[in-house]
C-alpha cells in the first residue's frame, strides 16, 4: 500500500542534469532520492541551502519551472508533483548554483549587519539612483519572470456548503465523516494531493493497522456520498467576512495544458471546521543551516510516505518526544542539556559538534523544537493567538475566531492521535454530527521543553529565507526596535515567501528573553492571507486581454465593420470614431470629410449608446422636477426638452433631453458614460427622498436602436423611411418635438426633432432587433443626397462648433453658472443641488466661465489641456485663469476653435490671453470669443 | 461580505453598490431659514464610527432596490438588514 | 550617533556594541509646550520639524501603539507631485522638494529613489486631461513628461501593447516621482526630532481633551493627564474618532484601502506605474517584491483588512496590463484605513476649538505628503499662520463651496 | 417598403459539448410591468384573471399558459411570452389600465439556455448563486464575469441565463471558454 509507485518512472532535469522519479514523488523527494543536497542560495549572503522541510513552509528549495518558453518563480519542490518532463532550475545563484560570486556576501557579514542599508549610501546624493540601487536591485530578488504572457488559462467559482473542513489529515478526516454521514452537505479541501496529512509521516496505528489504511477506507466512504466533496490540492487561503473562505484548487503543475491551471473558489460556508494540523519548527545554533540540516517531521515524511533516504548517518536533536520516531542513529536530546554547538560542510552536512565536546559525524541533522498549530486561518480577522506554556506555543484564541468556526486537531494543539479524535467528538457534538467513538489508537504522548536558542558567538540562524539570524533580532532590541513588529520590518524576519512559517516564533522568543518580558508579552505580528503565496494570474482568472471587461456592441456594429469604421472605446462600449473613405490619408481628412457632408447635406450617427431611461407615474412630472434644474411638470406629452441635472453639492452632474410621450411618460437621455450613475441616483431619489410618489423607472438603452440624421436633407431622407400617415414636416413637427410613428411599412418607431450637432437633425428609433435594418434603409435612402455615416469625432467637431457642454466640461467641478447654463435654473422650485448651488465660492463672480477661444494667428493649432495667462503675466499657478477643456479644428470657419473655462469669463469677450501648453511645448496667443462658432441663432435647427 | 436581502435572502456584496450614511436618507427641508447650514451638515459631515453604522447599499445587480443595513464597521458583522423605502413607513 | 558607512565599518569590528537606541523610551511629563496626538510618519515629522526649523522642544508624540504603525507602515510607499488642482499641486510639489533632500535632513536612508512614475492613458480626452494636469504641475515647478505609444513601448515593453481590451496611447511621466522604505521614514523622524528634545512616548493612548470655554489646554491618556497650550492631532483613519473627543464632527469617513506585495523577484518593473483603464498601479521595491494596489473596498471601515472582491480586481487590471505578471505570486495582502475626505484633500487647519489644531483627511495620498504635512502643521502651530502651499486646506471650505475635487467626483469619499 | 427584416442576438447559436448543450433562445417577447402605488392587490386580482396564475413571489418565476412571469423587484415583473409582438407592451398596458405601467423590454436581452448533466459543473464556475440546490422555479438576477444575468431554473438540469444584448457576444465567449475547460466540443 506504498504510496510511490515504482513502475511509472517520471524523467525531469534539475539545473540541466537529467534524473528519474516515480508517481507519487514530489520535485523535492524525486531530489533526495538522486542525492541531490544543494537546491538554492540564500537571499542576503547567498548561503548554499539545502530542503530542509517536506511541505509548504519549505524556506530554501525554491526553484523556477520552465516551459512554454515562460518560467514559474520561487516555487516550493516540496509541493510540485513530480510529473514526466518537468524542467525545474535553482535560483539566485550566478554565474551557477555552485559557484555563487554573490556569495562573497558571507564573508562580509559584519559589515552587513540587520538594516545596515538605513545607515549608508546617503553620499554623494545621486548614487544612490545611480551606484547603490541598482546594484542592491540586481543582487535582490529569488527567481525572474520572463517578459512574455503568461500561457496558462485560470477559472474562478463559487462554491456553497453547510460545513467546510480545511484539512485532510486524521481530524479533518473524521469530522467530514461525522457531518457527511447526517447528511450536512459538506466540502473537504486537502492542499497535497494525498489525504491523510500527518499519518502519511508518522508510524500511528489505527485499529490497529498502519493510518494510511484508515485514511483510505474514510475517503472511500466520503467519495460515496453526494453530499460530501473533496477538494484535491486545494489551499484555503483566505478566511474572509460572514464565513466566505478564498481557496486555490491547483488541477495541474504543468504550464500552458488546454484546461484550466487552477481554479479560484470563493467558498460560502455556514459553518467552518479548520483541520490545518501543524509545522514543526527548528532550533538555532551556530550554522544550523547546511544542506542536509531538516526538520525531524520532514525526515520521518521522506523515510515514510516516498521511501527515499535523507541520509545515511542521521542525528536527531530535539526537545520533545514526537521526534523520536524519525529513524536516527544519534540522539542529541535538548531535554538533556545535550545541544548541537556548531557543524561542518559547507555545500552539505558533513559533522556536527555537541556542547559536551562530542563530534560526530552525520550527513544529516533532522532538528525539532516543537510544534506550532498553524493558527492562520483564524487570525485573518484581527484576533491574536494565545501562548500555550505547556504546549509551547500559540493556540488559536477561541473567544475572537471568525464566526461559526472551529478548530480542531494539531490545530488547536492537540498534538496526540487521543486528543485529535476527541476534539473532533466534541465539535462534531457543538455541530449536530453523528460522532462515531473514535477509532482505537495507540496511546500518544507529547511532552515538550521550551529551548529556542543554542547561544554562541557564530552566526545562528532564525529566518533561513531572508538571512535574518539570533544576533540580527538582540541588535535590533538594542537598537530600540523592541515591538515584535519593529523587530519584523527592521531584520525582515518573517518577510520572505514562507512567511515566517518555521521562524517566527523562534524570533519572538530570542526577542523577549532579550528584553526580558514573556512570549506573551511580547506577542505574534498579524497574520495576513493569503496563507500560501497565489498566482496573481489565479486572482484574474478569466479576466484578461479582451475579456478583461465586456465589450457593448451598438446596434450598426456589423455594418460600421463593414463601412470601415474605426472603433473607440467609450466605458465599455465600442463607438464608431470615423469612417476613412478610400485615399483618405489620416483621420483629419475622414473626420473633416464627414462634418463637410453633414453640415453640407445630411449625416447618420448611431446615438444608442445614450442611457435611456422610461420613466412612467402619475408624479413622472414631479419626480423629473426634483432631479433637474428646469420644470418639466408643464411640458407638453409629444415634446422634448434639455435638462441639466445637479449632484446634491451644486455641481453639474449630467445633461440630456426628455421626451414626454403621455401625462405619465417620459423617456429620460443621459450622457453614454453617466448612464448607471444617473440610474441609481434617480432610484436613490425615487426609493430614499420621495418614496410617496408614484413613479416607476426601468432602464431602456438597450431596447432601442437610435440614430441622429442631420443636415439640411435631413428631412428629405426620413420622408422615404417614415411611413407617409406620419407628417414630420417643420410645422406638424417643430423643435424638441416627439412622436410615436412608425417605419418601412408599419414598423414601430419614435422620432425626436433633437440636435446636437446644430444641424436640423431627427433621432429615429426602432426596437434594437430592427437595428441593423434600419441603419441599412436610412443609407440607402440617403444615397441620392451623398450621405455619409458620421463618428463620435465629427460629432464632437461640430458639438464644439455650436458651443454644446459635454463630457470635457462636465467633469464634476463645474456648476450650472460656469457651462453658461444659469439661465436655466429655475427660481420657483426646489430641485436637488439647489440650496448648496448657491454657496459664495461656487457664484463667485470671477469663478471660471465656459467661454469660446480662437488662435489670434488662425493658423496656429489650439492645444486641449493648455492653461490661460494674462499677456505679460509670469507663467505660474498664482496666474493661472482657467485651462482649455474641448478643442477641434472647423472644417466649416478654417481653423481650430476651443472651449475652455475662464475666470471671469462672460466679461472677457476680445480680451487676449496666452494658451500655455508645457507638455507639448507649444504656446500661443488665443482670443476670447462667444462659444457659439456656427450659425449662433440656431436658425438651421429650426429650418 | 454577504447582505441578507429582506426579500432575496444571502447576497454578496459585490452584487451591490455602496453610497454612504443612512443619514443621507434625511434631505433637510431647502425652505427653512437654517437651509444652508443644514444642507452644509447633511451634505458634509459625519458621524463615522468606528462601530455600529447605518447605512445606504443599492441592490445595483440584483432588484435595485436601496437597502438600510446596520453593520459594525470594526468587526463588519452585520446586524440588521432593511429595505430602505420600508423604513419610511410606507409600504410594508 | 551619526550614521555613515565608516560607523558601520567600525562597529562591524567592534561587534556592534556601539549602536544605540534610534529614539528613547520617553515616559510622559505632566506638562509640555506642544503635544502632537499620533506617532505615525506625520505627527512624527510635526515634532522635527517643530524642533529643527521652528526651535520648539518642549514636545511631546503620543502613540497609542508602536511609532509607524499605523497608514505609515501599510502603503505603497509612492511619492509624487502630479496633481491637477493649484490648491494641491503646489503642497505636494512642496513635499517632493522635502523627499529630496530628506537623508540630510534625517541622517537616515530611507531610500528616496526617484526612479519615476508614469500614468498611462487610455483614450484622447484622457491624454488631454493628463496634459492639463501635466501644465499645472509645470505652473508650479514640477516636471512633466508626455509620452506617447512608442516612447512608452521602449520604457516598458513588458506592456499589454498588443491585445489590450483597453489600448495603452501613451503615458503622463514624472520623472522625480518614485518610492520610498515607508518604515524608515518614520523611524528617521523620530530619531532626529528625539535627538533635538522631543519626547516620543508609545503606548500612550489618549483617551479624551480637556477643554473648557472652548479653551483646550491637554489630554487626557492611558498613561495619565499631560497637560499643554497647543495640541495638534494627525491620526490619519481615526481622526473622527479622536475628533468625536473634543465635539467635532469631520467631512470624513474612514475606508479600507488594501495593498498587495509578490514574492521576490529579479527587476522587472524600473518605476511606477498607474493603469488608467482599471484599478491597479506597481511598483518593484529594492528586495524584489512587487508592491501594488487599486481601489478602496468602498464601505466604512475601521477593520485595516479588505474582501476579496478587490483583491481580484486589482489582480485582473494588473494581468491585463502587463500579461506577464500572472506568474507572480501574490506574498501578502494586508490593509489600513483611510481618512477619505469629502473632496479628496486633505485638512490642515485650527479649529473653533482654541489652542487644538487637526491635520488629517490624507485618503490614499497621505505618504507622499509626509514631510509637507509636517512642515506646514508644524508652521500652523508654531506661528498660527498656514504655510503658503497648505492655505487652502481649510475646515470651512466646504460650507464656504471652494471644494478641492481632483476627480470631480463630489461629496461621496468612497469615490474619491 | 418591404418591412425590416429581424435579427437575433446570438444569430441562433447552438453547440453541443459532452453533458452541456448552450442554445439561444429568441422567439418571445418580454414586458415589463411596474405596478401603480397602492395598486397592489387590485393588479394581483387583475393578474390572476388574465394569466391564471398568481404574480410570482421574490427569487421566483411562475408559469403561466403563453410563457412565465419572472419577479424582478417590488411591484416589479417580467412578463415572458412566446411569440413575436412588438406591441405587447402596449397591448397589456390597456390590460391593466390604472394599475400598471408597462414597457416593452424583449430587445434590451439575450437568452441562452444551458442544459445536461454536467451543466452544474459550469454554472459552478459562472453563477455565484447556490442554484444547484435552489427549486424549480428559482428566478433572480445577478452577475456573472462582469455582466448582469437573469437566471431562471426550469427543470432539474436546464437553465435560462439572459444578459444585456449588447455584451451577449461577450457573455457567450465567456460560456464557451469555462464549458471547454470542463468537457470536450462535440459539435
Amino acid at each position: 500500500m506504498s504510496l510511490i509507485n515504482k513502475n511509472i518512472p517520471l524523467s525531469f532535469t534539475f539545473d540541466g542534469k537529467s534524473y528519474f522519479g516515480f508517481e507519487g514523488d514530489t520535485l523535492a523527494s524525486a531530489l533526495i532520492r538522486n542525492k541531490v543536497r544543494l537546491v538554492g542560495r540564500s537571499f542576503k549572503y547567498h548561503r548554499p541551502r539545502g530542503i530542509m522541510g517536506a511541505g509548504s513552509e519549505e524556506p530554501n528549495a525554491l526553484v523556477e519551472i520552465h516551459a512554454d518558453g515562460v518560467c514559474e518563480p520561487n516555487r516550493r519542490a516540496t509541493t510540485i508533483k513530480l510529473f514526466d518532463g518537468l524542467s525545474a532550475k535553482s535560483q539566485n545563484g550566478s554565474p551557477s548554483l555552485g559557484f555563487d560570486v554573490l556569495a562573497i556576501n558571507d564573508w562580509l557579514s559584519p559589515f552587513l549587519s540587520t538594516g545596515f542599508y538605513y545607515k549608508t549610501f546617503m553620499w554623494p546624493k545621486a548614487f544612490w539612483e545611480k551606484v547603490y540601487e541598482p546594484a542592491i536591485r540586481r543582487a535582490a530578488g529569488l527567481g525572474k519572470i520572463i517578459q512574455k504572457p503568461d500561457p496558462d488559462s485560470y477559472d474562478k467559482g463559487f462554491l456553497h456548503c453547510d460545513v467546510l473542513v480545511i484539512g485532510g489529515g486524521p481530524a479533518g478526516l473524521q469530522a467530514a465523516l461525522d457531518a457527511g454521514r447526517v447528511g450536512k452537505r459538506v466540502i473537504l479541501a486537502n492542499d497535497d494531493f494525498v489525504l491523510g496529512g500527518r499519518l502519511l509521516s508518522d508510524p500511528i496505528l489505527i485499529n490497529d493497522k498502519p493510518s494510511i489504511e484508515w485514511a483510505q477506507n474514510v475517503e472511500a466512504e466520503l467519495r460515496s456520498m453526494d453530499n460530501v466533496r473533496i477538494l484535491e490540492r486545494t489551499t484555503v487561503y483566505g478566511a474572509y467576512d460572514h464565513g466566505i473562505f478564498g481557496a486555490l484548487e491547483t488541477k495541474t503543475d504543468e504550464i500552458g495544458g488546454s484546461g484550466a491551471r487552477m481554479v479560484l473558489w470563493k467558498i460560502y460556508s455556514k459553518a467552518s471546521i479548520l483541520a490545518a494540523g501543524a509545522t514543526e519548527r527548528p532550533i538555532a545554533f551556530a550554522n544550523n543551516d547546511r544542506p542536509g540540516i531538516m526538520l525531524a517531521s520532514a525526515v520521518r515524511t521522506y523515510q515514510k510516505r516516498f521511501e527515499v533516504d535523507p541520509g545515511v548517518n542521521i542525528a536527531l536533536f530535539s526537545n520533545n518526544n514526537n521526534a523520536l520516531s524519525t529513524l536516527h542513529k544519534v540522539l542529541i536530546d535538548a531535554r538533556e542539556n545535550e545541544f548541537v554547538i556548531d557543524t561542518q560542510g559547507r555545500k552539505s552536512l558533513k559533522s556536527i559538534r555537541l556542547n559536551d565536546g562530542r563530534n560526530i559525524k552525520a550527513d544529516c541533522l533532522a532538528v525539532s523544537g516543537g510544534w506550532n498549530p498553524n493558527v492562520h486561518l483564524t487570525c485573518h480577522q484581527r484576533s491574536r493567538p494565545v501562548w500555550d506554556e505547556k504546549k509551547s506555543c500559540f493556540l488559536p484564541n477561541i473567544n475572537s475566531l471568525p464566526k461559526n468556526m472551529h478548530v480542531i486537531g494539531a490545530a488547536n494543539g492537540n498534538f496526540t492521535m487521543s486528543e485529535v479524535f476527541e476534539s473532533v467528538r466534541l465539535t462534531g457534538k457543538a455541530l449536530g454530527h453523528k460522532p462515531a467513538d473514535s477509532p482505537p489508537t495507540d496511546s500518544e504522548t507529547y511532552e515538550v521543553t521550551a529551548f529556542w536558542h543554542v547561544k554562541g558567538k557564530k552566526r545562528a540562524w532564525v529566518d533561513y529565507q531572508n538571512d535574518v539570524t539570533a544576533k540580527d533580532i538582540t541588535l535590533a532590541h538594542q537598537e530600540g526596535f523592541s515591538s515584535v513588529e519593529h523587530v519584523k520590518r527592521y531584520t525582515t524576519l518573517g518577510m520572505a515567501t514562507d512567511q515566517g512559517r518555521t521562524s517566527n516564533v523562534i524570533g519572538l522568543a530570542i526577542l523577549a528573553d532579550a528584553t526580558g518580558q514573556t512570549i506573551p508579552e511580547t506577542g505574534t505580528t498579524i497574520f495576513r492571507p493569503p496563507f500560501t503565496p497565489v498566482p496573481i494570474g489565479a486572482f484574474a482568472g478569466p479576466h484578461k486581454e479582451q475579456h478583461f471587461k465586456p465589450t457593448r456592441l451598438t446596434p450598426s456594429h456589423k455594418y460600421a465593420e463593414e463601412s470601415g469604421a474605426t472603433f473607440v472605446e467609450t466605458g465599455y462600449w465600442k463607438r464608431s470614431q470615423w469612417f476613412a473613405k478610400e485615399g483618405e490619408q489620416g483621420w483629419r481628412d475622414s473626420v473633416d470629410r464627414e462634418v463637410i457632408t453633414t453640415r453640407g447635406s445630411v449625416g447618420i450617427c448611431d446615438v444608442s449608446t445614450l442611457g435611456k431611461i422610461d420613466i412612467q407615474g402619475k408624479d413622472a412630472g414631479a419626480f423629473l422636477n426634483k432631479v433637474y434644474v428646469n420644470s418639466f411638470k408643464l411640458l407638453k406629452p409629444s415634446k422634448c426638452r434639455y435638462g441639466l441635472m445637479l449632484r446634491e453639492d451644486g455641481i453639474a452632474m449630467d445633461d440630456g433631453t426628455s421626451a414626454r410621450f403621455s401625462d405619465t411618460h417620459y423617456v429620460m437621455t443621459t450622457t453614454t458614460a453617466n448612464a448607471g450613475t444617473v440610474f441609481r441616483h434617480l432610484e436613490f431619489a425615487r426609493q430614499c427622498l420621495f418614496p410617496e410618489m408614484d413613479v416607476h423607472l426601468i432602464s431602456t438603452t438597450e431596447q432601442w436602436a437610435q440614430y441622429s440624421v442631420a443636415g439640411p436633407n435631413a428631412r428629405k431622407l426620413l420622408q422615404k423611411i417614415v411611413d407617409p400617415e406620419h407628417d414630420i414636416s417643420n410645422e406638424a413637427f417643430p423643435y424638441m418635438a416627439c412622436g410615436q410613428v412608425t417605419v418601412c411599412g408599419g414598423t414601430r418607431a419614435r422620432i425626436f426633432r433633437l440636435s446636437f450637432s446644430g444641424e436640423l437633425a431627427y433621432e429615429i428609433a426602432v426596437p434594437t432587433r430592427y437595428g441593423d435594418a434600419l441603419i441599412r434603409k436610412l443609407m440607402n435612402a440617403g444615397e441620392e443626397f451623398g450621405v455619409c455615416m458620421y463618428g463620435t469625432e465629427a460629432l464632437g467637431v461640430m458639438r464644439i462648433e455650436k458651443g454644446h457642454a459635454a463630457g470635457n466640461e462636465l467633469n464634476g467641478q463645474t456648476t450650472a453658472g460656469h457651462l453658461g447654463l444659469g439661465g436655466f435654473v429655475s427660481k420657483k422650485k426646489d430641485c436637488i443641488g439647489k440650496v448648496l448651488s448657491q454657496r459664495e465660492g461656487l457664484i463667485a463672480d470671477d469663478a471660471l466661465r465656459l467661454v469660446g477661444f480662437v488662435a489670434v494667428d488662425p493658423s496656429d493649432q489650439i492645444t486641449n489641456g493648455a492653461h490661460f495667462i494674462n499677456i505679460g503675466d509670469d507663467r505660474i499657478a498664482t496666474n493661472d485663469q482657467g485651462y482649455m477643456s474641448s478643442v477641434a479644428y472647423s472644417p466649416e470657419l478654417g481653423h481650430y476653435v476651443g472651449l475652455g473655462f475662464l475666470k471671469s469669463g462672460a466679461n472677457r469677450k476680445g480680451d487676449e490671453l496666452w494658451a500655455v501648453d508645457f507638455v507639448r511645448n507649444h504656446h500661443i496667443k488665443v482670443r476670447v470669443v462667444s462659444p457659439h462658432f456656427v450659425d449662433p441663432d440656431g436658425e438651421r435647427l429650426r429650418g | 461580505m454577504i447582505i441578507n436581502h429582506p426579500l432575496l435572502g444571502p447576497r454578496d456584496a459585490s452584487e451591490f453598490v455602496y453610497l454612504g450614511d443612512a443619514s443621507l436618507m434625511n434631505r433637510p427641508n431647502p425652505k427653512s431659514e437654517t437651509a444652508a447650514e443644514d444642507f452644509h451638515a447633511y451634505m458634509y459631515l459625519r458621524d463615522n464610527p468606528p462601530g455600529e453604522h447605518r447605512e445606504l447599499w443599492f441592490h445595483e445587480q440584483g432588484d435595485r432596490s436601496w437597502l438600510i443595513v446596520t453593520r459594525n464597521t470594526l468587526t463588519h458583522e452585520i446586524t440588521k438588514v432593511e429595505l430602505a423605502r420600508s423604513s419610511k413607513g410606507l409600504i410594508t | 550617533m551619526r550614521y555613515n558607512a565608516l560607523q558601520i565599518l567600525r562597529q562591524g569590528l567592534t561587534g556592534h556594541k556601539g549602536w544605540k537606541p534610534a529614539w528613547r523610551k520617553a515616559d510622559p511629563k505632566p506638562e509640555y509646550d506642544i503635544i502632537i496626538v499620533g506617532g505615525g510618519g506625520h505627527g512624527l515629522a510635526t515634532a522635527h520639524y517643530l524642533a529643527k526649523t521652528f526651535k520648539h522642544h518642549k514636545v511631546a508624540v503620543l502613540e497609542k501603539g508602536w511609532i509607524g504603525g499605523g497608514n505609515v507602515g501599510r502603503n505603497t510607499t509612492i511619492i509624487r507631485s502630479n496633481y491637477m488642482l493649484h490648491e494641491n499641486e503646489g503642497f505636494y510639489e512642496f513635499s517632493l522638494k522635502l523627499w529630496e533632500n530628506q537623508e540630510r535632513e534625517l541622517n537616515y536612508n530611507s531610500m528616496v529613489s526617484q526612479r519615476g512614475i508614469i500614468n498611462l492613458y487610455h483614450s484622447d480626452p484622457q491624454r488631454d486631461a493628463y496634459v492639463r494636469r501635466g501644465n499645472a504641475m509645470a505652473l508650479n515647478g514640477a516636471d512633466p513628461v508626455l509620452l506617447d505609444q512608442a516612447a512608452l513601448r521602449k520604457m516598458c515593453p513588458f506592456l499589454n501593447f498588443d491585445n489590450a481590451r483597453f489600448p495603452i496611447k501613451g503615458g503622463l511621466m514624472q520623472p522625480r516621482g518614485g518610492t520610498v522604505r515607508h518604515d524608515a521614514v518614520a523611524w528617521g523622524y523620530a530619531r532626529s526630532a528625539d535627538q533635538q528634545g522631543v519626547d516620543i512616548i508609545e503606548n500612550c493612548e489618549v483617551t479624551g481633551f480637556i477643554i473648557n470655554d472652548g479653551i483646550c489646554s491637554g489630554v487626557e491618556t492611558s498613561r495619565g493627564q499631560i497637560k499643554a497650550s497647543k495640541i495638534g492631532v494627525a491620526v490619519a483613519g481615526s481622526s473622527s474618532r479622536v475628533m468625536s473627543m473634543a465635539g467635532m464632527r469631520l467631512p470624513m469617513e474612514s475606508h479600507v484601502l488594501q495593498a498587495f506585495v509578490s514574492e521576490g523577484l529579479k527587476p522587472l518593473i524600473p518605476g511606477v506605474i498607474t493603469y488608467g483603464a482599471g484599478h491597479f498601479y506597481v511598483s518593484q521595491s529594492d528586495k524584489g517584491g512587487l508592491v501594488f494596489g487599486g481601489d478602496i473596498d468602498g464601505y466604512n471601515s475601521y477593520a485595516q483588512r479588505g474582501n476579496l472582491p478587490v483583491v481580484e480586481d486589482v489582480c485582473e487590471g494588473g494581468v491585463s496590463l502587463m500579461p506577464m505578471i500572472g506568474k507572480a505570486r501574490l506574498l501578502r495582502m494586508w490593509g489600513g484605513i483611510m481618512d477619505m475626505s469629502m473632496d479628496g484633500s486633505p485638512i490642515i487647519d485650527k479649529t473653533h476649538i482654541d489652542g487644538l489644531y487637526f491635520n488629517g483627511g490624507w485618503c490614499y495620498g497621505g505618504f507622499k505628503a509626509t514631510p509637507a504635512s509636517g512642515y506646514c502643521f508644524a508652521q500652523l502651530i508654531a506661528t498660527d499662520m498656514p504655510h503658503e502651499t497648505a492655505k487652502h486646506y481649510r475646515m470651512d471650505r466646504f460650507s464656504r463651496g471652494l471644494m478641492i475635487d481632483e476627480k470631480g467626483q463630489g461629496a461621496q469619499p468612497n469615490l474619491h | 417598403m418591404a418591412n425590416l427584416t429581424l435579427q437575433s442576438p446570438l444569430s441562433g447559436h447552438s453547440r453541443k459539448y459532452l453533458g452541456i448543450t448552450l442554445r439561444e433562445m429568441s422567439d418571445f417577447e418580454i414586458v415589463s410591468i411596474a405596478v401603480v402605488n397602492g395598486e397592489e392587490t387590485n393588479f394581483g386580482k387583475m393578474f390572476k384573471k388574465a394569466f391564471d396564475a398568481a404574480p410570482p413571489s421574490p427569487a421566483t418565476f411562475s408559469q403561466t399558459k403563453t410563457g412565465k412571469v419572472l419577479w424582478t423587484g417590488q411591484s416589479q415583473y417580467f412578463l415572458f411570452q412566446d411569440g413575436q409582438d412588438d406591441r405587447l407592451d402596449e397591448a397589456l398596458a390597456k390590460t391593466f389600465e390604472g394599475k400598471a405601467y408597462t414597457t416593452l423590454q424583449t430587445d434590451g436581452w439575450a437568452a441562452v439556455e444551458v442544459a445536461g448533466s454536467r451543466v452544474h459543473d459550469l454554472l459552478e464556475r459562472f453563477i455565484p448563486l447556490d442554484i444547484s440546490h435552489a427549486k424549480i422555479g428559482f428566478g433572480a438576477r445577478t452577475t456573472a464575469h462582469h455582466m448582469s444575468v437573469l437566471v431562471m431554473k426550469t427543470s432539474e438540469d436546464t437553465y435560462e441565463l439572459l444578459t444585456p444584448r449588447s455584451s451577449s457576444k461577450t457573455f457567450l465567449e465567456a460560456l464557451e471558454h469555462v464549458t471547454g475547460h470542463i468537457s470536450r466540443a462535440r459539435t
